[in-house]
């Protein structure tokens, strides 16, 4: 059974749906503290769940992006762990530098909480979903619209970082993009809730092979 | 003209923001006695004399860029 | 400072004050006129209303906890439990409307943490004025932010709601919100009782400032042209603090280190500490200058009467007090020991170790006044003989439809719940866009939760409202294969000194609890909001209520949509009763009804109902509701973009005590058709769905038309907020 | 001391709360050129030296009061 270390912040609130999404694929969840630093050897992946780390203060992520466990998450990607952040752990990545860009408030500057279809344009070092295939999930975010400068946008267009666009973009983000990763691949962020889509009941099931990972 | 509104939690209200910064910058090591978040405005307003346009900026903040309930402004020209 | 000026200030009347001095055997001093004030509140003793609410049907053998504690707790077998409870916070949030409705949906979450469970939904019941009236777009603008800037940091998804709009909330909106928490199988039920002498008085959470201070006592009286000078420092919610209270709370509660808790709710700490020291039978000692504050200027006073948000009170015995601490510790929270638990039934309050007061909680909680306000008997306003479908006759094409779905009051409401996360906790079946939401528990079994209360049928016939609100929603439950188990409510009334509002008050409050009695499904916790009254112009009576229901399995859910070509609609009519409705209303027409089905009857037909859903076979289903058949027709080509064909004689526009229209399959429709009829239930074909116009009558609009006016209903009334 | 900090948008980054704000106010009448929603945040330093106490406020403010990727700042002394 792969381990998978689940970050916790002080207002992380979808900590619980990931540790079900986790377990779904037989996988083993355990929590790691953001105050506490980890051995990132003890584990195979991490994610980094959804919610309102510091109630959104000052900036969504920033606050977290300084909690110790950042330090040894740091570790890890150096080390080249898979590091997944869905939602508010997208824009702790992108705070913390581990991602490229930032994720700002929607277009439209409010809330907005509905169905999405995504399209996935490259893959990750661990993904193990097929390019261009469709799939659909509820995105719930203020704060969204992904940004980054033109040269840089270029370059990760170049570099195929762009992971996931929307088909209809809801919230105003450069180049639709719904989630990306770093340049090795190992680090990937999303907006949109693949642990919101585990069953049919809850009207979609396409986000249970974001947690199918073909790890080595 | 260019104005800048400072707009702050009144000291009376509890200000989250202020709140969980203060104690993040503390955790790692900042000595503060005091934090607030507050917003700041800037307000490039089409007129050329300086008192009517603070009379323009004033009219603005009152209208409703601050909740006299639990903010405070100062104006600042810049 | 004068005997009179000094009621004033406080809100006491005379009588009340000779109450408390014989009470006392001695005139109130110093801070005991802040704690009566308090606790003798409207808000806080329920003084006008408890001799009714005693009467409530309450009790059922699923019921674990009814009034008296935080919330109402139901029993849901398996190990799972739950509790709930609705809530209004209409004043504040007509004052501030963010800060107010997000305290609104901060403080019914506490009440339901505080017993141990896990909040697991919100919903919320709003009522404004006109879109014209003074503020309303601000105020719409700021309730709505307000409910969602709360609710998805906290991270409890809002499932379902109601919103009216209505020229009597002009001056007085109403915000009510509704929680329901979740107990598995080993989660301890925590209760507010204080006991065992010598142990701590334990104060947590976010620190005490000068917040709401008198805000009980405000919340109690109308609102008048000087309310402005009286506001209270604005309380300030903070989702992310309390995010750690829940988690913190629900730790040391599973780690068996709480021995009472209670939330700081109106009146803060004297409410809590009074309450329970009283229904522990036990005094406390409680040292005021030990309480965290945010203003070390403040008085003991205003310490006492401080309504700042996102506080406990807890009583832990003292070897478990330093593990407590490390807990709150780590989550970045302060626990502060503040006094003891003692055995002479005496509140002292310490400040500076100077004795402030020592009263006996009884005389501020159990022997607060209790009115028996001045109302009259009801008599009801249905006349059979003056209502018949023929007098009542309004244009029925494609103009009026449009005109009606394009309605501030009819069209969409998606602008309010697409800024509520709808699914954070991933257990959410059925969202806001659904007449039912639906939360799947743990054991695989759904909870099914709905609000009730048509204000335009309480403007009808008060009586008639109250059995309606909760019918009506229980039907919806029905409908959709949930057995209706228990009910909150929150009940928004005017001033109850005049007898008119009072009247009213016991017809609604009567009509409830005989329906809740039909349908077993006991009223277990709730609210009542007096005096929203502005000028002297009364808000229309409008007791909210909040239902939950249980299905057995997530499958045989029937959605709320035309879902298939050539499926087959039928009519399934639970009654006979009629009401000329809504439009009626709107159009200035004279508005009737008629309702003579018997409650054990319409009961026994609900019961039917759930148990053909649950077995299968039905595809979708909606109860029909105001502006009828022509409206509950529309609202379901709406998500698929099919359309359908209609064959039908009855009136579009009449509104029915009750129908429910159902798609099935054209295979299964006779079949089916045949068992509702068996079950008493009569049951016609009306039509098939298919085709992108909706057809009947006079009638042929494209789906598309009817989208596009029923989409475009809230950008046009509110113009500002889009 | 008591230290200021201004944090604007970039100008090349779209700034949707000061468009929105810009579209209100000019609906009411005001005419405005620009207008940028920015954050205005108070740090009361324990520290006497008011040079080591800017060093501070720069410190906190670079360890992530702002981004640099979308905004800059300005430090004053109040
Ligand atoms: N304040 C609110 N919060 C959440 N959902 C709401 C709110 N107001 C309305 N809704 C949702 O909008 C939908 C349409 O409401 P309504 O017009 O009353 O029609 P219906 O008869 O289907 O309930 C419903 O599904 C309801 O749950
Ligand atoms: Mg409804």
């Amino acid at each position: 059974m792969k381990k998978v270390g689940i970050l916790r912040f002080p207002g992380t609130n979808c900590d619980r749906d990931i540790w079900k999404s986790v377990e779904l694929k037989n996988q083993k969840p355990s929590w790691l503290w953001y105050q506490d630093h980890f051995n990132p050897k003890d584990f195979d992946a991490f994610v980094l769940p959804g919610g309102f780390s510091y109630g959104d203060y000052l900036r969504s992520g920033a606050l977290a992006a300084l909690s110790p466990a950042m330090e040894s998450l740091r570790e890890a990607n150096q080390k080249g762990f898979p590091i997944f952040g869905i939602c508010n752990g997208f824009q702790i990545l992108c705070e913390a530098g581990l991602l490229p860009g930032v994720l700002m408030r929607n277009k439209e500057g409010r809330f907005i909480d509905q169905w999405v279809d995504l399209k996935l344009r490259n893959q990750s070092l661990w993904s193990p979903v097929k390019i261009n295939q469709v799939f659909r999930m509820p995105m719930a975010h203020a704060d969204g619209r992904f940004y980054i400068q033109d040269q840089d946008y270029k370059k990760i267009q170049d570099n195929g970082q762009i992971w996931l666009t929307y088909e209809n973009n809801p919230n105003g983000s450069v180049g639709d993009i719904a989630g990306i990763m770093n340049e090795k691949r190992n680090v990937v962020g999303m907006m949109p809730h693949p642990d919101r889509a585990l069953f049919d009941w809850m009207g979609s099931d396409d986000g249970l092979e974001f947690f199918d990972w073909n790890l080595s | 003209m260019k104005f800048a509104l400072k707009i702050l939690p009144k000291t009376e209200v509890l200000d989250t923001q202020g709140r969980a910064v203060q104690k993040t910058l503390m955790s790692h090591g900042f000595k503060l006695t005091d934090c607030h978040v507050g917003k700041y405005l800037v307000l490039e307003i089409e007129e050329k004399s300086r008192e009517k346009a603070r009379e323009q900026a004033i009219a603005m903040a009152e209208k409703g860029l601050y909740n006299p309930l639990i903010e405070t402004y100062q104006l600042e020209e810049i | 400072m004068t005997l009179s000026e000094k009621l004033k200030l406080y809100r006491i009347s005379q009588s009340e004050y000779a109450m408390i001095t014989d009470l006392l055997d001695r005139e109130p001093q110093g801070v005991e006129w802040a704690i009566f004030s308090a606790l003798w509140s409207e808000h806080c003793s329920y003084k006008s209303s408890k001799v009714h609410l005693k009467k409530l049907y309450s009790q059922s053998p699923r019921v674990l906890q009814s009034f008296g504690e935080n919330a109402g707790i139901v029993d849901l077998g398996e190990g799972e439990k739950v509790a709930f409870k609705m809530e209004s916070h209409n004043h504040p949030s007509f004052i501030e409307p963010y800060q107010g409705a997000a305290t609104g949906v901060g403080g019914i979450l506490r009440d339901i943490f505080t017993m141990g469970a896990r909040p697991i939904a919100l919903a919320n019941y709003l009522c404004f004025g006109e879109p014209t009236a003074d503020r309303m777009q601000e105020l719409v603008d700021g309730v709505v932010r307000g409910i969602s800037g709360y609710g998805n940091c906290v991270g409890v998804p809002n499932i379902t709601g109601q919103t009216n709009f209505d020229k009597s909330y002009n001056g007085n909106i109403l915000v009510n919100a509704m929680a329901v928490g979740l107990f598995t199988k080993d989660d301890p039920i925590c209760l507010s009782k204080a006991k065992g002498v010598g142990n701590h008085v334990v104060y947590v959470g976010a620190k005490t400032g000068r917040d709401g201070v008198h805000g009980a006592s405000m919340a109690s009286e109308s609102f008048d042209e000087n309310s402005e000078s009286k506001r209270p420092t604005v309380q300030i919610g903070d989702p992310f603090f309390e995010k750690l209270l829940i988690e913190s709370c629900l730790e040391v509660m599973k780690k068996d280190l709480v021995v009472a808790i209670q939330d700081m709710g109106a009146a803060g700490l004297t409410s809590s500490s009074f309450e329970m020291a009283e229904k522990g039978g036990v005094g406390l000692t409680l040292r005021l200058d030990q309480v965290p504050l945010r203003d070390p200027s403040m008085t003991p006073e205003d310490i006492l009467l401080s309504e700042s948000q996102e506080r406990m009170l807890l009583v832990c015995e003292p070897e478990k007090l330093e593990t407590l601490v490390e807990v709150f510790e780590r989550w970045g929270l302060d626990a502060v020991s503040i006094g003891e638990v003692i055995k002479e039934p005496v509140v002292k309050l310490y400040f500076k170790g100077e004795l402030l007061t020592e009263i006996d909680p009884k005389l501020v909680v159990d022997h607060a006044p209790q009115y028996k306000r001045p109302y009259r008997e009801w008599s009801l306003k249905n006349d059979s003989s003056q209502f018949s479908s023929e007098s009542f006759k309004t244009p029925f094409n494609n103009k009026e439809l449009i005109d009606i779905l394009s309605d501030y009051r009819v069209g969409s409401k998606e602008w309010i719940y697409r800024q509520y996360d709808q699914r954070v906790g991933s257990s959410t079946m059925r969202d806001c866009s659904s007449p039912v939401g639906a939360v799947v528990l743990p054991s695989n079994r759904v909870l099914g939760v709905v609000l009730g209360c048509r204000p335009h049928i309480m403007r009808q016939d008060a009586y008639l409202g109250g059995l309606d609100s909760i019918f009506y929603p229980a039907l919806e439950l029905a409908s959709k294969g949930f057995e209706p188990l228990a009910v909150t409510d929150c009940l928004n009334f005017g001033n109850p000194e005049k007898e008119e509002v009072m009247t009213e008050f016991v017809a609604s409050l009567s009509g409830m609890n005989s329906a809740c009695e039909a349908l077993q499904a006991p009223i277990i916790s709730g609210n009542v909001s007096f005096y929203n009254e502005t000028l002297d112009q009364g808000v229309t009576p409008t007791p909210s209520t909040g239902l939950i229901g249980l299905k057995e399995k997530v499958e045989n859910t029937p959605t709320s949509d035309f879902e298939n070509e050539g499926d087959v609609i039928l009519l399934v009519n639970l009654g006979s009763g009629f009401s000329s409705g809504y439009l009626s209303e709107i159009r200035g027409q004279q508005s009737q009804y008629i309702f003579n089905e018997s409650f054990s009857s319409l009961a026994e037909k609900f019961k039917k109902m759930i148990s053909l859903v649950s077995s299968g076979n039905i595809i979708s289903s909606r109860v029909v509701g105001s502006f009828g058949l022509s409206n509950v027709l529309s609202k379901m080509c709406l998500k698929n973009s099919i359309g359908a064909k209609i064959d039908c004689e009855q009136d579009p526009w009449l509104e029915p005590f009750y129908q429910v229209v159902i798609t099935v399959s054209s295979i299964e429709a006779d079949r089916l058709a045949k068992e509702f009829n068996q079950a008493d239930m009569k049951t016609l074909k009306i039509g098939e769905v298919g085709g992108d116009t909706l057809r009947w009558k006079n009638l042929n609009l494209p789906v598309s038309s009817i989208k596009e006016s029923y989409v475009h209903s809230w950008s046009k009334s509110f113009p500002q907020l889009s």
